[in-house]
């Protein structure tokens, strides 16, 4: 908790403000889900969220839910579709921006979420769910991270969701956004956009397992306004996705799906 | 139950399940499974959610096809990285995909084609050396997309609301790639919340999700999805998936976990028994919230 | 519907409708198109029954991609057949498809695919130099299929039974080829015998084939697909197919048929008027046979 | 009308013979429709009708049917899905038998329904509509004709929907009902299998376009008995189908979609 709101509350306003009015959004649980809905509500009251299980909805769910199969993100819903249906509008191009969680970033947007040997042995990791569909078929995609040394790798074990490379079609890693900072991220590398209130640069350049140049003079990430964190304590009124800073934390590991 | 799983579900069979992702997820055939002793399984899902854990960790499984294994509510699936990563109980062969590529192998057996193409993966590792995807060319003279090899399951287990005694099904809420599985599959188990007269299912054809004619199964198996949700009939129960994470750390662990809900539980009734009826009855929808009416009247 | 066709479709386009085969035709679109005197039209379609005929015979038409153009009650279509066989009113370019592959091109663009592949028609003359559709290799080694490439039509023109004012929209009964046009298409308009309240669709998520966001425009224009039938609300209408049958065998019949149902009709309340109040209340569905409910609740 | 039934009549029987029970039917309008309602009601009680609008049914519609598409057809099915599910299941090989008929058709049972110039002046006739794709993808096809020499020609000039050829993955025309009798189709042509009572050799000869074989001591094809008589008399209570036996009748040159 920094200045009455968490991390985590912070990232969420962050993520809302990488979606614009009218956009159709490929949403993810949690921070994205809670993103989604902060957007909506303010400067986005038009966006359309899509989740790959093949629910469309223009507004979050009325209750809890802890998965986007729960039956709330359900009931009330626009459509509710096939699994294919919604991939094929993002194949189509008709999927404005995605988010998307990994264990394991490169500094060209690459995710692992399959397996690693950062740590000296195997591990194996979930997989792709429909993250590496998001990546590869998304207008653009936004990625959220815990900024730790060891999931900042020069290279990845397994890139589960592409990043930028020679030759893609469509799209690409347009932002990342991490306990620490929002970056760009581009074809050229990851540049810091704002770093979090209080964070220093010396902070992420230990934090980050590849040699990134940032300065001190770089801004602070703007902070969530009174109205966007009533907005989001409404939305996670048990501070479920939004307050447990525990690094123990099993969901960090997860997919977008 | 038992009998379906006896005729239907053989070793050495490829078996998906898990198809509408989080909800749905056929639990009391998956422990029938188990209690089988069924062998050499591979699976066949997008997001399986614990129960490929449970399926991997009894020694049932030789291969999984999925996007993601695991526990949505833990993360890890650790029956599943014992099997990956120091073959206990037995070598495990995976075979990644993300949901798009495995519901379009899916879809491409239900078609009845070799492959669709498609421009998911292009870039990562998925896709790299994949068994089960190729380059090609567009033969129109576009950018190339890959070929997805169609994947045809020997038996797709599917749970829904409510069946005919034919097997036509209605499904509603999530569908993820159900039907897409049923069509691929050589045999279809329904497992529903109730068996109802034909005149129920012929009241509303366009929610019948899957036509009898695939189905070679129908079972009654009420709260058979649990701890996972059934619109209008079940909540998630989420302590029984936090409870499986911590019990199935180690291999001992998760031994006595199944003992406890799988081998001493005969069927699907002890196994709610089990749960105690303040939980069943707690996590039983009540509330009603129906479909604005449709008339078929002709 | 006179603003939404004016917006919407726009000379050279490539308009898809009559998706749900023979029940669902958009007349009331289809006839203000004609009145608005669009040219150079693609018309693309399974079935297309009378409502092709008369966009041809009124000289809207340039190409017609489609499986079978006619009047399903009549036999051949007329319009059709002086386009195609005598350039009158104008030269027709015609390519033919089956119902499925041009399901498939339609669903190619749905899936943003450049290629579906497919078996059909091997062995007869619709695919053979045919200008989307081309052998392909299967990269897996298996007996060769064909590619049918993607069609986007640059609008989508369907009748349902309800939409809300975002354009989500119910639709039951046939389905035919509508959700995958409405996916492909670059606009879709929507017309339908009620709009209703948000809260209608968000009843029944699992009942909205098209969601508001592919739709560009939605006109609430009850019976605007009589005489063709829709589920719960219209029987078909023998009489206007044969009717239009007889008199549009030759080109004068057809502009007298043309000035009495089009021309001099300023919009869909005006026909229904000209078809007289008995025979509207005779076609109208008064039964009620609704689908059995099904509980949404969380 | 002969002994009581008409041709037609006979036909329906005919075409309800060809499907065996628990058989996946693709069923076409017209008398394939009643055929599969006679099948359903006599020898084939768990037989299934796939219609290609998406319709399923195991039992025939309540009320008279004029397209597959009338609202009868789709009250009281089993299923009503989209074109592509039901061709799909049709391509995958779940469907065992269907039913198509065509303006034009050569030995091989190749059939034409597209455009002919056989009378002299180019004819467009409407199209495949489903019927190439049955003709292509099913178990085995039963094609229905009227017998007239200018519709059996030696090559048509449109092969619509493919009948024998060398490399055919699947399927083909097994057998052909015509206004005069039952014959069986292979890769080496047309057999004779029965004659309608009354129809004799020559008549049959006279009435195909190409060399056909036929001889006298053929059999007769079997009546309908009094139950299926009255069977599809109620099915088609007013003679609809079964009995407008004018040549005028526009609707023989339908696909069977």
């Amino acid at each position: 908790m920094t200045a009455g709101y968490t991390r985590r509350e912070l990232m969420v306003v962050a993520a809302a403000r990488e979606i614009h009015d009218r956009e159709v959004v490929f949403v993810g649980m949690r921070l994205p889900l809670l993103g989604f809905g902060l957007a909506r509500a303010t400067h986005a009251p038009n966006a359309v969220g899509l989740f790959e299980n093949g629910v469309i909805r223009d507004r979050p769910a009325e209750a809890f839910i802890y998965t986007m199969g729960d039956p709330p993100n359900i009931t009330g819903a626009i459509a509710c579709l096939g699994l294919l249906d919604v991939m094929s509008l993002l194949q189509q191009g008709r999927v404005d921006v995605g988010f998307i969680g990994g264990a394991e970033i490169d500094p060209l947007g690459n995710l692992n979420t399959t397996r690693t040997s950062g740590s000296g042995s195997l591990v194996r990791l979930p997989g792709s769910g429909g993250g590496c569909d998001i990546a590869s078929l998304a207008g653009r995609t936004v990625l959220i991270m815990e900024h730790e040394p060891r999931r900042f790798r020069p290279h990845v074990d397994y890139i589960t969701s592409p990043g930028h490379f020679p030759g893609r079609r469509r799209g690409g890693p347009s932002t990342l956004i991490t306990t620490l900072g929002v970056f760009d991220l581009s074809p050229t590398g990851v540049r810091v956009r704002t770093l979090h209130p209080g964070v220093t640069a010396e902070q992420v350049r230990q934090a980050t397992g590849f040699p990134l140049d940032v300065s001190d003079a770089v801004q602070a990430t703007p902070p969530p306004s009174t109205d966007e964190l009533a907005h989001i304590r409404r939305a996670d009124s048990e501070g479920f996705w939004t307050r447990r800073e525990s690094p123990a934390n099993p969901l960090r590991t997860m997919t977008a799906g | 139950m038992r009998e379906a799983i006896a005729e239907q579900v053989h070793d050495g069979d490829a078996i998906a399940l898990g198809l509408a992702l989080e909800s749905g997820i056929p639990f009391a055939a998956v422990h029938e499974i188990i209690r089988q002793q069924r062998r050499d399984l591979t699976l066949i899902g997008p997001i399986s959610d614990m129960a490929f854990d449970q399926l991997i960790a009894a020694g049932t499984t030789a291969r999984v096809i999925a996007a993601w294994v695991g526990n949505v509510a833990g993360g890890s699936g650790y029956g599943f990285r014992r099997a990956y990563e120091q073959a206990i109980p037995r070598r495990l062969v995976m075979e990644d995909h993300s949901n798009f590529t495995v519901g379009l192998a899916l879809q491409a057996a239900a078609m009845g084609v070799p492959f669709l193409p498609t421009f998911t993966g292009i870039g990562g590792d998925i896709v790299r050396n994949h068994p089960r995807i190729r380059p090609i060319e567009d033969p129109f003279g576009g950018p190339a997309p890959l070929a997805v090899a169609a994947l045809r399951p020997d038996v797709a287990i599917i749970h829904v609301q409510r069946a005919d005694a034919q097997g036509n099904a209605h499904l509603w809420g999530n569908l993820g790639l159900t039907v897409e599985a049923a069509y691929a599959a050589r045999r279809t188990i329904i497992t529903c919340e109730e068996i109802v007269p034909e005149d129920i299912i012929r009241s509303d054809p366009n929610r019948t999700m899957i036509p009898g004619f695939l189905t070679t199964a129908v079972v009654e198996v009420p709260g058979g999805a649990l701890p996972s949700s059934v619109q209008g009939h079940w909540r998630r129960d989420f302590e029984p998936f936090l409870d499986y994470h911590r019990r199935s750390r180690t291999a001992d662990g998760f031994e006595a976990w199944l003992r406890e809900w799988v081998l001493d539980m005969p069927d699907r009734a002890a196994y709610l028994q089990h749960m105690g009826e303040a939980a069943v009855e707690r996590l039983r929808v009540r509330d009603e919230q129906l479909a604005a009416s449709a008339n078929f009247a002709p």
